[in-house]
């Protein structure tokens, strides 16, 4: 199963609980599992965060697939300047 | 009061124009006579961005009054090129990649021309100087300077 | 030159100094900037701007004003809805409008000096500033607050009485100026630090710094009687633009054109709106287009510098020279609203080093101080000099050289970031072994000369990105982008898209689209131009290809797998080579009524796999004891750019960034007085480095591919700016001995701090 | 606004003398402008003085050398020969502003803008320069430093103008040089200007000098003491102890954006010193 790891101030929203173990096969059901854990966080999830599927970072995504044994961080999203 | 009429040469045109007293040069150029290569970047003469020849001598157009000028010879970036043809500075602009957003090009490129009319084999510190009145926010200068130094070698050549 | 690549394209362009597209009309000054364009019948429109850094408005009384003839509209807060506080999504950013709502137009307080207030529309610039003159507010002079530090006290004048801490549990029960903590915790940092054999604690200080692009914001908007909206602008985004003024001015998207005009400098400070919709404000009300410009001292006392922090940086090593733990805590100004690039920082801060344990803490604080806006790696600058100093000093306390030790803890693939996620393939020893291979690094020095290393990293994006490609009927490629060109990507996007059609350049003519002529892009910045654009043009000649090669499968009467486009030719496979004749672009124009119509292609991406790009940089210079002056004397960059489209410009993004960090290092700042007024609102005082001040830059392009990208790109131009005020403070601790913690080391300072020393003598 | 440009100095004063509100002399404008700009001074009278013959003209005279008020840094800078005789006023002149700058600014303004930053004034002081003043009841001559009475305060009467500065005559032996500290290599107003002028006699001891100081009190100050500490002396590391000690004395800065109280002392020392090796060395060399 896919490991989930929440960066940063996420972990607020769930408690505390910052690592995960989701059956999860896209970031759309990654996002619904969590929100059904711990509904705090589902608006978070919609309006602000990039997904980092085994390193690569995906800035704004639902689509993406995640495998059985990806490695997932949901982190802040990165703005840019030049 | 009324305006005040002032005929000048701009570019080798005879040209005539009217502005209020506290008009600038550069105020002029751009608005009334819509040459606007020259561009305002402070109006306080300290970034060069407005950077013109008047009777020969490089100036910030910001910092000169429009009805100075009844009489005299204004040169601007739009009169460099001959024609088809590039001046050597502009050229080599574009070849040594001297140029980013492009804004303070201009300016430059008329600093640069004066100082390689009084001065055709500059040292790089010489360019340096010349130019310190001339703000680039993106280059560095680094490539500025070497077309600068490379357009001498091509004017020298005649 | 032609080469090929692993993606099977034949490559004459990419990697070549090609002259770029735009260069003639930018060296004859027929390029046009954002105040170079005019429309007829057009007004001038003119802000009046607080004069106190804080102080509720209690009335603006606009009545003579607008009695003053030639004067068309005037605007204040009553033209514009208040907005709901909640960030919601505008054009891939998160804001939150009813900050975006005060910033543009002042509500119940003026929040900084230069806070706008009101706007008029007149018939001359005379008349709009005579009606400034006469539009009366009065203010009720409220306490202010400048500094980070001071904000953050319980008995600061606070700025918003609704703002409460967030990322903090429980919620607190005061509001405070603190808008936000964030956190990122990696193994355990206590643990860590038991393990280490050397630790060393700092606290910095940096000032804030303003981007200092040479071009002043301006906007020309025209509104049509039935509400149509034409908007011409300089901006990084029009697209952006677009956005924010559909919602600040409840117009639809739709309804709203705007026109990117050739941008003068931005470096992220042109990612927000500030006159925008004011003058289409001023435009609906007047019904003329209205023309906006803005000074210089609107530039600095206006819109958004970068963060100015306090931070303080913890780090352990054992003896041997491995990092065990590193631990931050960064306080970084937002300027009167929140939302400074804290949280980038917070990632950044350790991102070039492979450290199991980390804790790094950022606090987002409002003060009286303009809203920051971003700035070339936004937040990374600050937080990676702190800790690229604290590197140098345990390289001193352990005697291992600074190069060795940053190579022994370097970042590589599948080194799990200190922000969380493993890393692909990076750069970061490739650009140390580049400087160490440098003459400069053993170049000889002189008393008082110092030399100074440092490295620095940043994430890149990629993100929403359109462009086209149109086969004209002879056979000529029109290019449409829709970000932003700031530095040649017009450039390398035509280099890329001759390549992957093989036609020649010159036949390619690139030009940025308004928002009207292509989906949706997300802005030029996060280093994502060039990135971005090359992927959706690859998609768009691509869709070309596909449809040429169904043409000449009917033509032909040949099956798909028996045709195949290369080297800018559809060619028949096998047996049927030699029967037909392979067809060029231009063959295919000739024929295009006759096959199908119109030949094009459209990337539509959402851009993905943006590499992060590292960077060393590598500093000499001098101190005039005496004065404390200090003399930039010899730099070197090497970064990594993945493959540099046109290495020409790549490497002007690394002299530039490189320059506006020495800037940043040693003399620019924002300098304020009791008063709470910038006291430096102009390029004489706001000291950016001129040509003399500055040596040659070398630059050295390293190139560790981004498999990611169809040709190995990564974005390139934000890293320049991470390094330089670390290496030059790590030079001058070299030069002088003395460890400088505080930004801008300006001669007072370093003057002083050589005096308590008693090293002021020659 | 009016602008009037007169071609004779009596023109000039008239217009002056006769004008009912603020009015403000152009010569440069390289202040005059920024200030409009910025709305600190909205003057109803503008008179050009660059067509009067007698502001734009650098001629010998008595020995020393006169030089019109409207004369720019970049004409200065082109002279040789003046340049050979008083290279500190100069090279003053010409660190007032960019290349661009030097194509318009010029002594006068440089003095009359009334900043006692001003780059030229140190060294006119040091060089002993006198201002020719031309007003309503005729011409007079006060020393450079009796001009400028404070930031912005100036000892012209009303209708006024500076028409001229006289340098005098140049001894053998003798040189200048000039000093400033600024953050960057240019494009900044000093922080400290520094002007000194030195004689020598044959075995090389000063017989006489002037040291002069800018940015470092309200008004740029002719330091004697100063000149009185390295008179006799060969300017060997007691005298350039003594000097610098004077001239930090000398000093009463203002703490601002541009440099503290305590850094513009110590920078004017420092300054004072290195100027006068300068000079020194210039005037072993005549």
């Amino acid at each position: 199963m896919p490991r989930v790891v929440l960066v940063g101030n996420l972990a607020q929203l769930t408690g505390g609980v910052a690592e995960f173990e989701l059956s999860a096969t896209s970031v759309k059901q990654l996002y619904q599992q969590l929100t059904e854990l711990h509904p705090a966080i589902g608006p978070h999830l919609e309006t602000g965060v990039a997904v980092a599927i085994d390193g690569q970072i995906f800035q704004d995504t639902l689509l993406e697939p995640i495998g059985p044994d990806s490695e997932v961080f949901l982190l802040p999203q990165i703005a840019g300047g030049f | 009061m009324a305006k005040h009429h002032i005929e000048t040469t701009v570019n080798g045109d005879e040209i005539e124009f009217l502005c209020e007293t506290e008009e600038t040069l550069l105020d002029v150029l751009r608005d009334t006579l819509h040459l606007t290569g020259s561009k305002e970047g402070c109006a306080s003469g300290d970034c060069g961005a407005c950077s013109v020849m008047l009777d020969g001598r490089l100036v910030c157009s910001c910092l000169v009054l429009g009805c100075e000028v009844g009489g005299r010879r204004v040169e601007t970036i739009e009169g460099m090129a001959k024609g088809e043809k590039l001046h050597p500075l502009q050229q080599r602009f574009l070849e040594h990649a001297a140029l980013q957003c492009g804004i303070c090009t201009p300016g430059f490129l008329v600093a640069s021309k004066a100082l390689l009319e009084r001065t055709p084999d500059p040292t790089e510190h010489e360019i340096r100087y010349w130019l310190a009145g001339n703000l680039c926010r993106c280059t560095g200068y680094d490539k500025i300077v070497s077309a600068v130094m490379d357009a001498a070698v091509t004017m020298r050549k005649g | 030159m032609a080469e090929t690549m692993a993606n099977g394209q034949s490559q004459t362009y990419v990697g070549t100094r090609t002259i770029r597209p735009d260069g003639v009309d930018k060296v004859t000054g027929r390029a046009r900037f954002g105040a170079d364009f005019n429309l007829p019948g057009q007004l001038i429109g003119r802000v009046l701007r607080s004069p106190h850094p804080h102080a509720r408005i209690l009335s603006i009384d606009t009545a003579k004003a607008e009695a003053l003839p030639g004067v068309k509209a005037v605007i204040t807060r009553d033209d514009f809805a208040d907005q709901s506080s909640e960030f919601i999504p505008a054009g891939e950013m998160m804001m939150n409008y009813k900050d975006v709502v005060r910033n543009v137009m002042a509500r119940e307080k003026a929040l900084y000096e230069g806070h706008a207030v009101a706007a008029v529309a007149a018939t001359s610039v005379a008349i709009a500033r005579r009606a400034l003159k006469l539009i009366d507010v009065k203010y009720e002079v409220l306490p202010h607050v400048i500094d980070v530090v001071e904000a953050m006290r319980p008995d600061a004048p606070l700025l918003h009485d609704d703002l409460f801490t967030a990322g903090v549990e429980p919620k607190p029960e005061q509001p405070s100026n603190i808008a936000k903590r964030v956190e990122i915790v990696l193994g355990d940092v206590e643990a860590g630090f038991q393990k280490a054999d050397v630790i060393v604690e700092r606290e910095f200080k940096t000032a804030p710094v303003h981007q200092g692009y040479i071009e002043p914001h301006a906007a020309l908007a025209s509104v049509s009687e039935d509400g149509a909206t034409e908007l011409w602008c300089s901006t990084q985004g029009h697209f952006i633009v677009r956005a924010h003024c559909a919602r600040l001015l409840g117009l639809d998207i739709g309804r709203i054109r705007v026109t990117a005009s050739e941008i003068g400098g931005g470096f992220g400070g042109k990612t927000v709106v500030y006159l925008e919709p004011l003058a289409i404000a001023l435009s609906r009300k007047a019904k003329r287009p209205v023309k906006m410009v803005m000074s210089r001292e609107e530039v600095f006392k206006a819109s958004g510098p970068t963060s100015g922090a306090t931070v303080r940086v913890k780090m352990g090593a054992t003896k041997e020279g491995k990092f065990v733990a590193g631990f931050a805590e960064l306080k970084y100004q937002a300027g009167a609203f929140q939302g400074s690039p804290v949280q980038p920082g917070v990632m950044c801060a350790y991102a070039p080093y492979d450290i199991e344990n980390v804790k790094v803490i950022g606090y987002d604080v409002v003060s009286n101080r303009p809203k920051v806006a971003a700035y070339r790696a936004p937040g990374a600058p600050i937080s990676e000099f702190a800790v690229e100093s604290v590197v140098d000093e345990i390289a001193k306390k352990l005697d291992i050289d600074p190069i060795d030790l940053r190579m022994q803890n370097a970042a590589r693939e599948g080194t799990k970031a200190a922000y969380g996620p493993k890393l692909g393939p990076i750069g970061m020893e490739e650009t140390l072994n580049a400087i160490k291979k440098t003459e400069h690094w053993n170049a000889p020095l002189r008393k008082w000369q110092g030399r100074g290393v440092a490295s620095g990293f940043w994430f890149n994006i990629g993100g929403e990105t359109s462009a086209s490609l149109t086969v004209n009927e002879d056979g000529t490629v029109s290019l449409m982008a829709g970000t932003p060109d700031i530095g040649g990507l017009r450039a390398s996007l035509a280099m890329v898209a001759a390549d992957e059609l093989g036609v020649p350049y010159d036949k390619v003519r690139p030009i940025i689209g308004d928002t009207g002529s292509l989906g949706f892009n997300f802005l030029t910045g996060g280093s994502r131009s060039a990135f971005s654009g090359s992927m959706a043009i690859v998609e768009a000649a691509k869709q070309i290809k596909t449809e040429l090669c169904a043409r000449a499968c009917k033509l032909w009467d040949l099956k798909p797998d028996q045709v195949e486009f290369a080297g800018g030719q559809v060619k028949a496979l096998g047996a049927a080579a030699e029967k037909v004749k392979p067809m060029s672009i231009a063959d295919f124009a000739k024929v295009a009524g006759k096959t199908g119509g119109p030949i094009g292609g459209y990337g539509r991406i959402n851009a993905q796999g943006a590499g992060p790009s590292l960077g060393t940089h590598l500093v000499d210079l001098e101190v005039d004891p005496e004065t404390g002056r200090v003399t930039i004397l010899k730099y070197t960059v090497a970064q990594d750019a993945g493959r540099a489209i046109h290495p020409s410009y790549v490497e002007g993004q690394f002299q530039g960034g490189a320059v506006q960090g020495i800037g940043w290092a040693l003399n620019e700042e924002y300098i304020y007085g009791a008063d709470g007024k910038l006291q430096n609102a102009g390029f004489l005082d706001y000291r950016m480095p001129v040509a003399s001040d500055v040596p040659m830059i070398d630059a050295i392009l390293v190139e560790v591919a981004n498999p990611k990208h169809p040709y190995g790109v990564r974005g390139v131009g934000e890293t320049p700016i991470v390094p330089p005020l670390g290496a030059i403070a790590n030079a001058m601790e070299a030069a002088t001995g003395i460890r400088f913690t505080e930004l801008p080391m300006s001669p007072p300072k370093v003057l002083k701090a050589l005096k308590e020393r008693g090293l002021n003598k020659v | 606004m009016r602008y009037e440009a007169p071609e004779s100095l009596e023109g000039a004063v008239a217009l002056l003398a006769g004008a009912t509100g603020e009015a403000r002399v152009l010569a440069g404008g390289t202040d005059l402008l920024v200030q409009m700009r910025a709305d600190i001074v909205d003057p109803e009278l503008i008179v050009d003085i660059k067509k009067i013959a007698e502001t734009r003209a650098v001629t010998e005279e008595q020995g020393g050398w006169r030089i019109g008020a409207a004369v720019t840094g970049a004409e200065l800078k082109e002279h040789a020969r003046l340049k050979q005789a008083w290279p500190g006023v100069v090279e003053a002149a010409n660190l007032i502003g960019s290349t661009q700058v030097q194509g318009r600014a010029t002594l006068g303004g440089n003095l009359c803008n009334g900043s006692p930053a001003a780059d030229s004034v140190p060294a006119l002081i040091a060089a002993g320069a006198v201002a020719t003043l031309a007003g309503p009841q005729g011409k007079r001559d006060l020393p450079v430093e009796d001009v400028m009475l404070g930031p912005r305060k100036l000892a012209l009467r009303k209708g006024e103008i500076l028409v001229s500065f006289l340098l005098p005559p140049r001894p053998p032996r003798s040189s200048d040089a000039y000093l400033r500290f600024i953050p960057r290599t240019e494009m900044d107003i000093a922080v400290v200007g520094a002007g000194v002028s030195v004689t020598i006699d044959g075995a090389g001891t000063i017989t006489a000098a002037r040291v002069s100081l800018g940015a470092v009190a309200a008004r740029v100050l002719l330091v004697p003491e100063a000149a009185r500490a390295i008179v006799g002396s060969r300017l060997d590391a007691a005298a350039q102890q003594r000097l610098e000690t004077a001239a930090r004395a000398a000093c009463q800065p203002i703490d601002d954006k541009r440099g503290t109280t305590e850094f513009r002392i110590d920078v004017a020392g420092v300054l004072t010193r290195r100027a006068a090796l300068i000079a020194l060395d210039r005037a072993r060399a005549n």
